[in-house]
Order: structure tokens, then sequence, then C-alpha cells
């Protein structure tokens, strides 16, 4: 089986790679691209550690397949910080202990980042469902939803 | 004379159930060396097990010397999580 | 060790950033599956499909043949074992070990190994896997401990004798050993007890959980030389275990440690290392295996299913009089259940004069059963704290103060020998007892649960190396796995010692080859013994650059004082007249003093003070469905001293939704054929996020006397006490006890409905 | 096996006529939360992927409330989510759309794909079904139109012949005082699949008698089912507590479940009249302000 070539953009820029039809999105990124932020928890879209945007879109990317990724755009954990400067949810989950083992990390990352964007003032009950995709085993997700909360303020009142 | 537990299931198994001893030994490796000379083959399985002296669990007790009024407890292994 | 009694610590019991933080928020962290080096294969298992039988055959030519297959391997590529545990090998018989990683003869679980590829891509070897015949004999199997324990139960191993009975049974059996212990006389007390509640509980086997599966990559040199990276609790057990299965000499074999994304316990054993390094040898090239989350709840180390009877008597003013407990355990297809702590531990929380427990281990055919936090703990608690809430109700007393009337404290005679020092169980339970929880009024099908918990918390080997640059800022270095934030708190230690800013401190994991020996990081010991190592190789630094100044100022060093980083001249001593010296002053002429500041030290640590825990919680059951929701929930735990007490409430936080999630959704789910069912995030439901409320937390500091600064280990115990909190809270609720787990919504209803 | 032929075609004619033509098996793939699943896991293997989502009439949202909606069959259940007038005329339909998985499923999962997964236990299905919706389905002689629950036949599998596959889905044009709900049992809040689910169309009249309803229910036999009983006990009532009995009875009497890891044949019908009664409750209440 002939391996595709594919053209998308990955973080901003313009990327050529080849895959097999059955690499996943998350394959591509970590095997291919070298982007291994994004990890594989499950592979089957139930812990959401490989999180990214997909044209803006969060989404497993253990479920799109490299193949499908032709002229879209994708970002990952890879590109949240702002040059040398962390993103406001970046900080806080440093500064609020909000990981333990660190895996579940970019994956919480991403998908915080999107919610904000689309509800920059979440109730606790609305960010734990938003979240509710992302599997913590370390946390108890304590930490987690409240530096999320506290970063959607800090972020609400710097506007 | 030290005071010496072996809790119920070593001594079932080796010491037709009798648990307490008075010994008079030096440290715990010459306990453990004394214990098999009285029942044989228990010291391979104190040695693999933990042991208190005085109600603190000695991780390496083999040359903890053992005073004269001591109490030593000879437990199971404990593996954490 | 100098005493720290009263000091004013400056950076222990501070929240520092985490100085592995940043890689981990940017992705930048690496863990095992992240290694990627030149010309490295895919390693892939083929593993049983049946939960018992004898393997026929096993023909491997067509995958050979395949191109793009550059090894395949099975058991026969593994040297032989010594059947049985040799003194010196803690217990490990590696012959079970190394059957464990590799079947020999026969497959005892649905998920055994029995075969292993490495090709040029992930494609090709599965297509490689399927091209392995494996003939298989199926052979009946079990799964439910009591089942295994019965005569004419299917026989996993033939060399299995019960050991701790007597006569010693001439015929092999699944059971592998009985144990006992007691206090007192426990069946004649209970004449003395106005109440006697006797019940028998069943629990499901659980899994850790961890979010990141089992990776590995492996690597030979040409000059014979093996490099493994991986994420573990100890890659100095990886070392020693890999050695030893493949015959090497343990310096021939040096482990990287990678981040490790999760283990509570599953990642203390290997499971797919020397199978890696195995292929990386025969392929000459490197393997990569990494584990999907299938093959991660089908063959690694997941927790026991049991089977428990317990028994407690007590006065009408709840005093208790006796109790009695057998402990049934589940150990996998090999033996190694936790049913030894389990029993230790069962009855922790309270001081009983009478008390006798006895505990059993079974083989099954289910995958090795191992190490899950506070091993064998929560499910004994689950049984304790259930009856004491039943006799609370019964006796109509609260069930705060039957846990204070009998709560084990310091100068308690426990079961399994010594007796405790300073704990901090009262002040746990007076601290929960002062919660403003306890003011809130519960509205209809809500119930408020409460139990207690204990834990012993280890010591045992710890190296480190504390290095001082030429410009006075330290790197030290221990070997012991960072899976909760240890390298925060080691930093914070050494700088507390060194009397240093903790942003000058930077704190690595060293891989084998780098540090001294390490013990795995379990048993809640590492911020308690690794941190007693760092103290006292930071305290040797501080003793070089004391007798260094005192030869610069021409002293003898007593009169050399080690204060906020500055050797100081002792009041009143001959050095009066002396400026103080700071670590960096003192560093810099380090070349003319004697040359590089290097404090080590290794150590095994005694000491380690038991951890106590009590949580409540509220609940509401959906009396319609049975579902349940968790409304509140508050855990207070004795730390002894917290040294990042961020970490320390993580620590209780995640052990608290672990345990919710064991009490009321987590089990295997096994077919009539042996095969699990749910072997996935999907079907294995562990709590999400919107399943859980705040977790309250509450840190007592009760000193260790075993530590210096007073630490007792404390990621361990706090799973202990939600088993049972959450079906006290359950049963308070509905009027209906499940003795059960999990507590599903089925169980539940269908409890509910009974009662009517 | 190592891959599959992939296509992604623009047109449904194109996507029909790789369909058709495909030798061996060939699978269409919208969001991919279940396809890639399967492929992951070797349960799928199929020779040709036609990836519809680069067709634009199926990402699109056509009609309105009075006229009847059509859902082209690869928009995702965040875009249906976020469509208000939708989400104000059919609640129901768009809150079992909303269930299926997570924040990062819903960015992928799509209404077509859920139907034509055929699982008993589709979120999705039982809110269509009630709702009265009808799957316009393309293939080799032109399209045809079905009613949603005729499409699947049994787990896993689907009336569509080769070459079909769902283009869109009509909903049917909403009277006022109409309205739907959806309810599902799972043991956590999120990420499981239903042990039951039920969903409730109901139209009220201006003295609030019900005069049109379905009733479907999910997880309690092999398809979704529509249940004429359960209907028929809120017709003509004023959907009281008298009713809502009548309903939950007849609802429990048409499951047909099995014991499985997920649920007992018991509790599955027990649970199914628990939440056709609630969801029977929702919908009257938003019936009521429905203008």
């Amino acid at each position: 089986m002939s391996k595709f070539h594919i053209t998308a953009t990955v973080n901003g820029e313009a990327v050529e790679y080849l895959c097999d039809p059955k690499q996943t999105l998350l394959d591509v990124l970590r095997d291919e691209l070298n982007l291994t932020g994004s990890k594989e928890g499950c592979s089957t879209g139930d812990c959401g550690a490989c999180s990214v945007t997909l044209d803006g879109r969060l989404v497993c990317s253990c479920l799109v397949l490299g193949v499908e990724m032709q002229g879209r755009s994708v970002e990952t954990i890879e590109n949240m910080t702002e040059g040398k400067t962390l993103h406001p949810l970046q900080q806080k989950f440093l500064e609020a202990a909000a990981l333990q083992c660190g895996f579940c990390t970019p994956g919480f990352l991403v998908a915080a980042k999107a919610l904000l964007e689309n509800n920059p003032n979440p109730t606790e009950s609305e960010a734990r469902y938003w979240l509710a995709g992302n599997l913590c085993r370390c946390t108890g997700y304590d930490k987690i939803i409240r530096a999320v909360l506290e970063t959607a303020a800090d972020m609400r009142g710097a506007k | 004379m030290a005071r010496i537990v072996l809790g119920d299931e070593f001594g079932r198994q080796y010491a037709g159930g009798q648990t307490h001893f008075d010994l008079d030994v030096r440290n715990v490796r010459h306990l453990i060396r004394t214990l098999d000379d009285m029942f044989p083959g228990i010291g391979e399985q104190l040695e693999a097990g933990a042991i208190a002296i005085d109600n603190e669990i000695i991780p390496d007790p083999w040359l903890n010397p053992i005073k004269p009024d001591s109490e030593v407890f000879f437990l199971p292994a404990i593996k954490g999580g | 060790m100098a005493g720290y009694e009263g000091k004013q610590f400056k950076w222990v019991g501070t929240r520092p950033v985490r100085p592995d933080g940043v890689d981990k928020v940017t992705g930048r962290a690496n863990y095992g599956a992240d290694i990627n080096l030149a010309g490295q294969l895919t390693g892939r298992i083929l593993r049983s499909p049946h939960a018992h039988a004898k393997i026929l055959s096993i023909d491997t030519s067509k995958a050979e043949k395949l191109a793009g297959v550059k090894a395949v391997i099975t058991a026969k590529d593994f040297p032989a074992m010594h059947n049985g545990v040799l003194p010196g090998d803690e217990g490990v018989n590696f012959h079970y070990l190394s059957s464990n990683i590799m079947a020999r003869g026969k497959v005892l679980y649905d998920g055994h190994a029995v075969a292993a590829v490495a090709a040029t891509s992930a494609a090709i070897a599965e297509e490689a896997l399927a091209l392995i015949d494996v003939k298989y004999e199926v052979l009946p199997h079990v799964i439910d401990v009591d089942e295994s324990m019965q005569p004419g139960a299917p026989l996993l191993h033939e060399d299995i004798f019960t050991t701790g009975v007597n006569p010693k049974p001439e015929k092999p059996s699944n059971v592998v050993q009985r144990i006992q212990m007691a206090l007192g006389d426990a069946n004649a007390a209970f004449k003395d007890a106005d109440i006697v509640v006797e019940r028998s509980f069943k629990t499901k086997a659980v899994h850790q959980g961890y979010i990141e599966p089992h990776a590995v990559v492996a690597e030979w040199s040409e000059d014979g030389q093996c490099r493994v990276w991986c994420s573990s609790q100890g890659h100095f057990m990886v070392r020693a275990m890999t050695a030893r299965l493949l015959k090497m000499e343990v310096a021939q074999v040096r482990v990287m440690p990678m981040e490790i994304g999760g283990g509570f316990g599953g990642k203390t054993i290997v499971f797919i290392e020397p199978t890696a390094v195995l292929l990386a040898r025969k392929a000459e090239r490197p393997v990569r295996v990494v584990m999907s989350r299938d093959e991660v709840f089908r063959a690694t180390g997941p927790a026991p299913g049991t089977s428990i009877d317990v028994k407690i008597g007590a006065k009408k003013d709840g005093t208790l009089v006796a109790a009695t407990g057998e402990f049934r355990y589940q150990a996998g297809a090999f033996p190694g259940s936790p049913v030894g702590p389990a029993c230790m531990a069962a009855f922790g929380p309270y001081a009983l004069a009478n008390l006798q427990v006895v505990g059993y281990e079974a083989v099954t055919n289910r995958p090795l059963c191992y190490s899950y936090r506070a091993p064998g703990a929560p499910l004994a608690s689950f049984a304790v704290e259930s009856i004491i809430d039943e006799i609370s109700q019964k006796l109509n007393i609260d069930p705060m103060e039957i846990r204070i009337k009998n709560g084990s404290k310091e100068g308690t005679q426990m079961v399994y020998g010594p007796k405790l020092k300073a704990v901090g169980n009262l002040e746990c339970l007076k601290a929960i007892q002062n919660h403003p929880i306890n003011k809130i009024p519960l509205g209809p099908n809500q119930g408020r649960g409460l139990a207690a918990g204990f834990w012993f918390n280890l010591g045992g080997q710890s190296s480190a190396v504390v290095n001082i640059a030429e410009d006075g800022t330290a790197t030290i270095m221990t070997g012991s796995p960072d899976i909760g934030g240890s390298r925060a708190s080691m930093a914070q230690m050494a700088a507390e010692v060194l009397g240093i800013d903790y942003a000058k401190v930077r704190p690595i994991v060293g891989d084998t080859s780098a540090v001294g020996f390490c013990e795995i990081t379990h048993g809640s010991r590492v911020t308690f013994a690794t941190g007693m190592a760092i103290i006292e190789a930071a305290e040797s630094v501080v003793k070089q650059c004391r007798e260094r100044v005192a030869k610069m100022w021409e002293v003898d060093v007593d009169s050399v004082i080690w204060e906020d980083g500055h050797a100081r001249p002792a009041p009143g001593s001959t050095a009066d007249n002396q400026k103080p010296l700071s670590l960096a002053q003192i560093a810099a002429k380090a070349s003319r003093t004697g040359g590089p500041l290097v404090g080590s030290a290794a150590i095994n640590a005694g000491g380690a003070g038991p951890a106590f825990g009590v949580h409540i919680c509220d609940v509401e059951v959906d009396p319609e469905t049975g579902g349940v929701t968790v409304l509140r929930y508050v855990a207070a735990q004795d730390a002894g001293k917290a040294i990042h007490p961020s970490y320390v409430e993580g620590q209780i936080q995640g052990g608290v939704a672990q345990g919710i999630g064991w009490a009321l959704n987590e089990e295997y789910i096994y077919g009539a054929d042996g095969r699990m069912q749910n072997s996935g995030f999907l079907d294995y439901r562990i709590p999400v996020a919107s399943d859980l409320p705040m977790i309250d937390t509450l840190i007592l500091e009760v000193p260790n006397p075993g530590h210096p600064f007073g630490v007792r280990g404390v990621g361990e115990v706090p799973i202990v006490p939600p088993l049972g909190a959450i079906a006290n809270a359950i049963a308070r609720a509905t009027g209906a006890r499940l003795f059960d787990l999990p507590m599903s919504p089925p169980k539940i209803l269908a409890a509910i409905d009974a009662k009517k | 096996m190592s891959g599959f032929q992939y296509e992604a075609p623009t047109t449904v004619d194109a996507a029909v006529g790789l369909l058709a033509g495909a030798k061996g098996s060939a699978r269409v793939l919208a969001g991919g939360t279940d396809l890639l699943v399967q492929l992951r896991s070797g349960a799928a293997n199929p020779d040709l992927v036609v990836d519809i989502k680069r067709i634009g009439e199926l990402r699109q949202i056509g009609g309105s409330a009075a006229s009847g909606f059509v859902i082209g069959a690869a928009v995702t259940g965040a875009e249906i989510g976020e469509h208000k007038e939708l989400a104000k005329a059919w609640p129901g339909m768009v809150e079992g759309m909303e269930l299926i998985g997570s924040t990062q499923i819903q960015g992928r999962a799509t209404p077509g794909g859920n139907l034509c997964n055929a699982s008993p236990a589709g979120d999705c299905t039982p809110g269509l079904v009630a709702a009265g919706a009808i799957a316009v389905i393309a293939g080799p002689n032109g399209r045809r139109e079905v009613p949603v629950e005729q499409v699947p036949v049994s787990p896993g599998k689907t009336s569509l012949a080769k070459g079909e596959f769902v283009v869109a889905i009509k909903l049917p044009p909403r009277a006022k005082n109409s309205s739907d709900a959806y309810l599902r049992m799972i043991p956590r809040t999120e990420m499981d699949i239903a042990i039951v689910g039920a969903a409730v169309n109901l139209t009220l009249d201006a003295s609030g008698t019900c005069t049109a309803a379905r009733v479907s229910l999910g997880a309690v036999a092999p398809v979704v089912l529509l249940v004429d009983a359960a209907a028929k006990a809120l017709i003509g009532s004023k959907v009281d507590d008298a009713a809502l009995a009548k309903l939950a009875s007849a609802a429990s009497a048409a499951c047909k479940p099995i014991d499985d890891k997920r649920g007992t044949i018991e509790y599955r019908t027990k649970v199914a009249g628990v939440l056709a009664r609630r969801a029977a409750i929702i919908a009257r209440d938003r019936a009521r302000s429905y203008t």
C-alpha cells in the first residue's frame, strides 16, 4: 500500500509528510513530525491526552486520520506559548500545582484553552463537563479545575 | 535476655506453636542464626520478612544491635504501591 | 544528623513551582514512548486469547519471512530461571516473573504474552503477529477467588503447595498461603460483647489506571552494553530484574529514567522491558515497545478481587471488645497478592485487645496481581469501616464518637507486632469532627459517610548526591523516579540545609550509571527516605564548608557555624573577628581549599512513621436509577511535616478520586470465556472531571520522630478510607447497605428495591 | 493488513460511484469516532474508505423550524449544538447528539455516523426517531427517503444497499406548543455508553392536552425502538401523573433488553420507564413555552 503525500499547516507552518492510510494524526505528529507533546493514552478517544485543535475545533488527534489532513490546519501543545512567554493557563498550572505526573497535562491545557476561547466565564460545572474527555488519574481534578477557573478570571480581568 | 516474638505464622510453621522466646543475642544476624539452629529452615523465611526492634521497623537489621531489654518482632514484608 | 526541632523553615512547607514543571506544560517533557532513536524498530507482543490453555506449538516461520520483520522471540529465547525464592531475591520468584513476561508451556490468562516481534513499522509488526501460528489446548479456567480455593478447581500450577498450614499439604492447589496474626483471644472475647455484627464482602479486581501505557526503548552497542529508556517506578528495579532474567551482568544494563505518566504501584515490576531488550539484541537495532491501553488492562498488574468476612463485637457504649477477619485475596496467574499488608492494616485505626486476622491468597486466571496504592488495605478497610458504621447505627452512637473512643494512638499494640509511636489518628478524627461539613443539613436521598484508614509507610535504601558549582549553585541528584513532584521537595530540603535559594538548586533523577542505588518509588518512601539522603548529603557539604573555612581562618571547626548559607564565626569563639563567607564565596575558592564540594549519602532509612487519614463525604442517591452523586468530600491526613503542601494535597485528592472510582464503578468484567470485556477507558470507568466535587483537604502535622524534619509518607493512605466512606454514605442515604464493590447503579437500585 | 484505499470525493455522485464500484469492502468515513477505533482494533478491515466530509451539502444545516430542518450527514455534534434555532425547536434531539462522548468527540461525531453505526445505544438516534426524522439516502439508483428507524436493522447492520450512504437527515416542520427531550442513564456523568435512553417528542393544544407524541427507547432492544403504546398513553391526556404512569409501564413493557457488561435486563426494563416519564415531563414543560 503506497503512502500518501499530505500538505497541511501545523502550528502555523506549512508541512509536508508521507503517511500510511491507517496512521492517525497523532501517529503523524509524534512519529513523522517529532511533535511528542501530544500523548497517546488510549487511541480510542477516551482519555484526551492527544487533544489538538483541527481548523480551530478541539478534537482527539487519535481519532483523525493523517490522510484527512490535506489542506487542514492543526494546533498542538507545542504552539501554546507566545514566544518565550507561557500561556496564562500554563503559568497557572505551574503555580497551582495542577499537574503531578504531567502526562495528561498537554491535553488538558489544549482543551482548557479551547474552553476559555469558547466561554471566557465558565462555571465550575461547565469547566468540569467541557474537560470530561480529559482523564487525569493523579490529581482528582481539583487543582486542575481551580487553575482553569482562576485563569479565566485573570484573563477577564486583563481585558 | 531480649524478648523475641515470632508471630503466629512462623510459630505454627516452625516452632510448634511457640511464639515468644527470651534469648541472649548480640544482634539480629546472631538472632536469626540462633533461631535457625533451634528451628532449621526458619532462617531463610525470617530473612525475607521485616523486623521491628523496640517498635521500630528496621530496614537493614543484620548488624543491628539487640539490647538485653529489647523487644524484637518478625513480621511479613510489606510492599508499597 | 543535626536536629531541626523548632527550627523556622525557609523553604520546607512552602509551595514553589516544581523544577520539571515548565517542560510538562509545554509538551517538552519526555516519557518512555517519546524516545525515537535512529533505526528504531517497532516491537509488538502476541497475546493469548484464552484464559487458560496449554501451548501445543508456536510456529513463527511465516512471520520471520515477512519483509520488514527483524526479530521474533518466544519463551525459548528467555533463559530458564530457578523456580523458587533464593536468599537475596527479596521474595521474587524469577521463574514466575519470566513466565509472566513470556508464557512457558501454558498461558494462564487472557492477554498472557506468547511471542514478540520487532519490525520496521507498526503495520508490519501487526501483520507479523497475525502470521504467528499458536496451537492451544484450552483448559478450564477460574477467576473468582472463592472458586479458585475450592478443591477440584482448575489447577494453574503443579508446584504450588499451600504454606502456613499444618500439616504441609501433599497435593498442589491454587492456594498459595495462609497467614494468621492475633492479639489476645478474639473468639473468647466475643462473649463480652453486647452486639456482634458479622458480614461477608465481595469486591472485583481494579486497575491502577495510570494514563501513560508502559513504554520502553532498548538498544545494544557492539561492545555488548545495553541501554534502556523507560518510565517506571524504579529504574534500578528494571536494571536488576532485566539483568537477572536475561542472565546479564547488572552493570551491563544502563537504564535511563524517563518521566513517568503515573504508576500507583503498577510500574514497580517489569512487564515488557526484558522483551524489548531481547528483541533489540536479536534484531541488532533499537526497539521500542509501547503497550496499547487494551494490553495495559489485560496484561499488567491490577489489584485483586477479594472475598472477606469480618466480625466485630462491641459493648453498648461503643467500646470494641473483639474482632476477627478472614481476608481471601486473588493473586493473579502467579503468587503476589497483598493479603499480608491487608491483614496487618485492616484494623489499623482501632485499638483492639482481642483481634484475629487470617489471610488466604489464591492464584486465578487473570493478570499478575500487583501493587496498587496502599496494597491490600482499601478492601480490608472497606469491610471493617462498613461494620463499624453498622454498629454505630445499631447502637445509635455517633460514628465519629465510636471511632474516637476506640481510635489507635501512640502506644497502641498493632496486630503485626510493634506498638505505635506518635501518630495522628485521633488528630485527624477531631479535625473532621470540627469541620463545617457536619453543619450542612442533608436533603432527601442524601447521606453522610465517615471512614478512617491506616498505612504503614516504608523507608529503605536511597542514595543522593549534592554537587556545588563554582558559583555556589547546587545540582542535586537522586535515583528515585519523580512520580508526583518529589524533585520539588528534594530541592526544598537541600535549599533548607544549604541555606541557599530554592531557585539555585536544580534537582535531577539520575540514571542507573550516574547515581547510587535507590529502591523503587513506592510505599510513600521517596520524600521520607530519599529526602533523608538529600538532607544527609547537603549536611555533608555544609560540614566540608565549615572545615575549609576553619582552615582559612586558622580556627577549629567548632568555631565556625553555618547560618543562612554562610559560614559565620561561632559567637564568642576565636574566629569572632572574621567576616561571614557565603556558600558562593567558599565555592569560588574550592579549587584552592581542597577541590570540588560534593556531598553524597547512601542510606537505608528506618523510622518511617505510619500515616492515618480520616474522610467524610456526602452523597445523593437517585432512588429510581441507583445513580450516585458525590456532593462533598473532606479528607484529613497526618503528613508529619508537609514539605510541599500543594503536592501533599494533590496526593490526598488523587487518592480520594481513585477510591471513589473503586467504590462506585471500577471493575474487571469477565465473560464466561474468562476474557476481559472492558479493557478500555470507555467501559473501565475511572472518574471523569464532571463526576467529582472539589476535594477539601486538611493537612495535620504530627512530626514523625524518625525523620529530621518530621516527614511521613503521604501518598498511599488517601486511597484507604474512600471505599468505606462512600459505602457508609450510601447506606445512610438509602437505608440499604451494600457489601459488594463496585456499588454500581444496578446493584444500588436492586438493594433499594429489596428493602421495600 | 497494512492499509486501505482512501478517497475524499467532493460530490455525492462521486462518493456513490466510489462506494458502488468498490472491490471488496468499503466504509464511509464521516466523523470517524467509531470507524477509527474499529480500524485500530482490527474490528474493521475495509479495502476502501470514503471520507464524505469534503462534500459541501453534507456539511450544512438547511431549512428552518417552520419548513423543517435538513441536517447534512457530516455535520458535527458541536455544529448542531451551536445552531440556535435548531436547538430551540428540537432541544431533545440536540441534547441527544451533544451527549455523544466528550467535547473532543463532539468536534467530530455526526448524526449520520451515529445512525449508521447502528448501535442500539447510540444517543442521537432515539431523539431522531421520536422526532419522526427522515434519512435521505443517496445510491446508484438516485436518492430515496426512509424514516430513520428503518436504517438500523440490527447491532452494527443497516438497511443500506451497496453504494448507498446517508447524505442528510430531515426533520419535520415544527408546530407550536411542541418540544422534545432525551434522557439516558450512564454510571458516570460523561463518556459512557447509555445503559438506557429515552426520547419523548410531543405537541400540546391550547388547553395543554397532548395531541401528538412519539416515544423512542435506546439500548433496550437490538435496535432503537419506537414505542406506539407509550405515545398512546400521552395522546389525549394533559401529560399528568396518571398518563405518565401509563407511559412508564408501556415503555418498560416494550423493552426486550439483554444482560451485558453495561446493565441487566431487570435494570434496563425498570429504568426505561423512569427515564421515559422524566423525559415526557421535560418535553411537556418545554412545549408549553415553545411558540
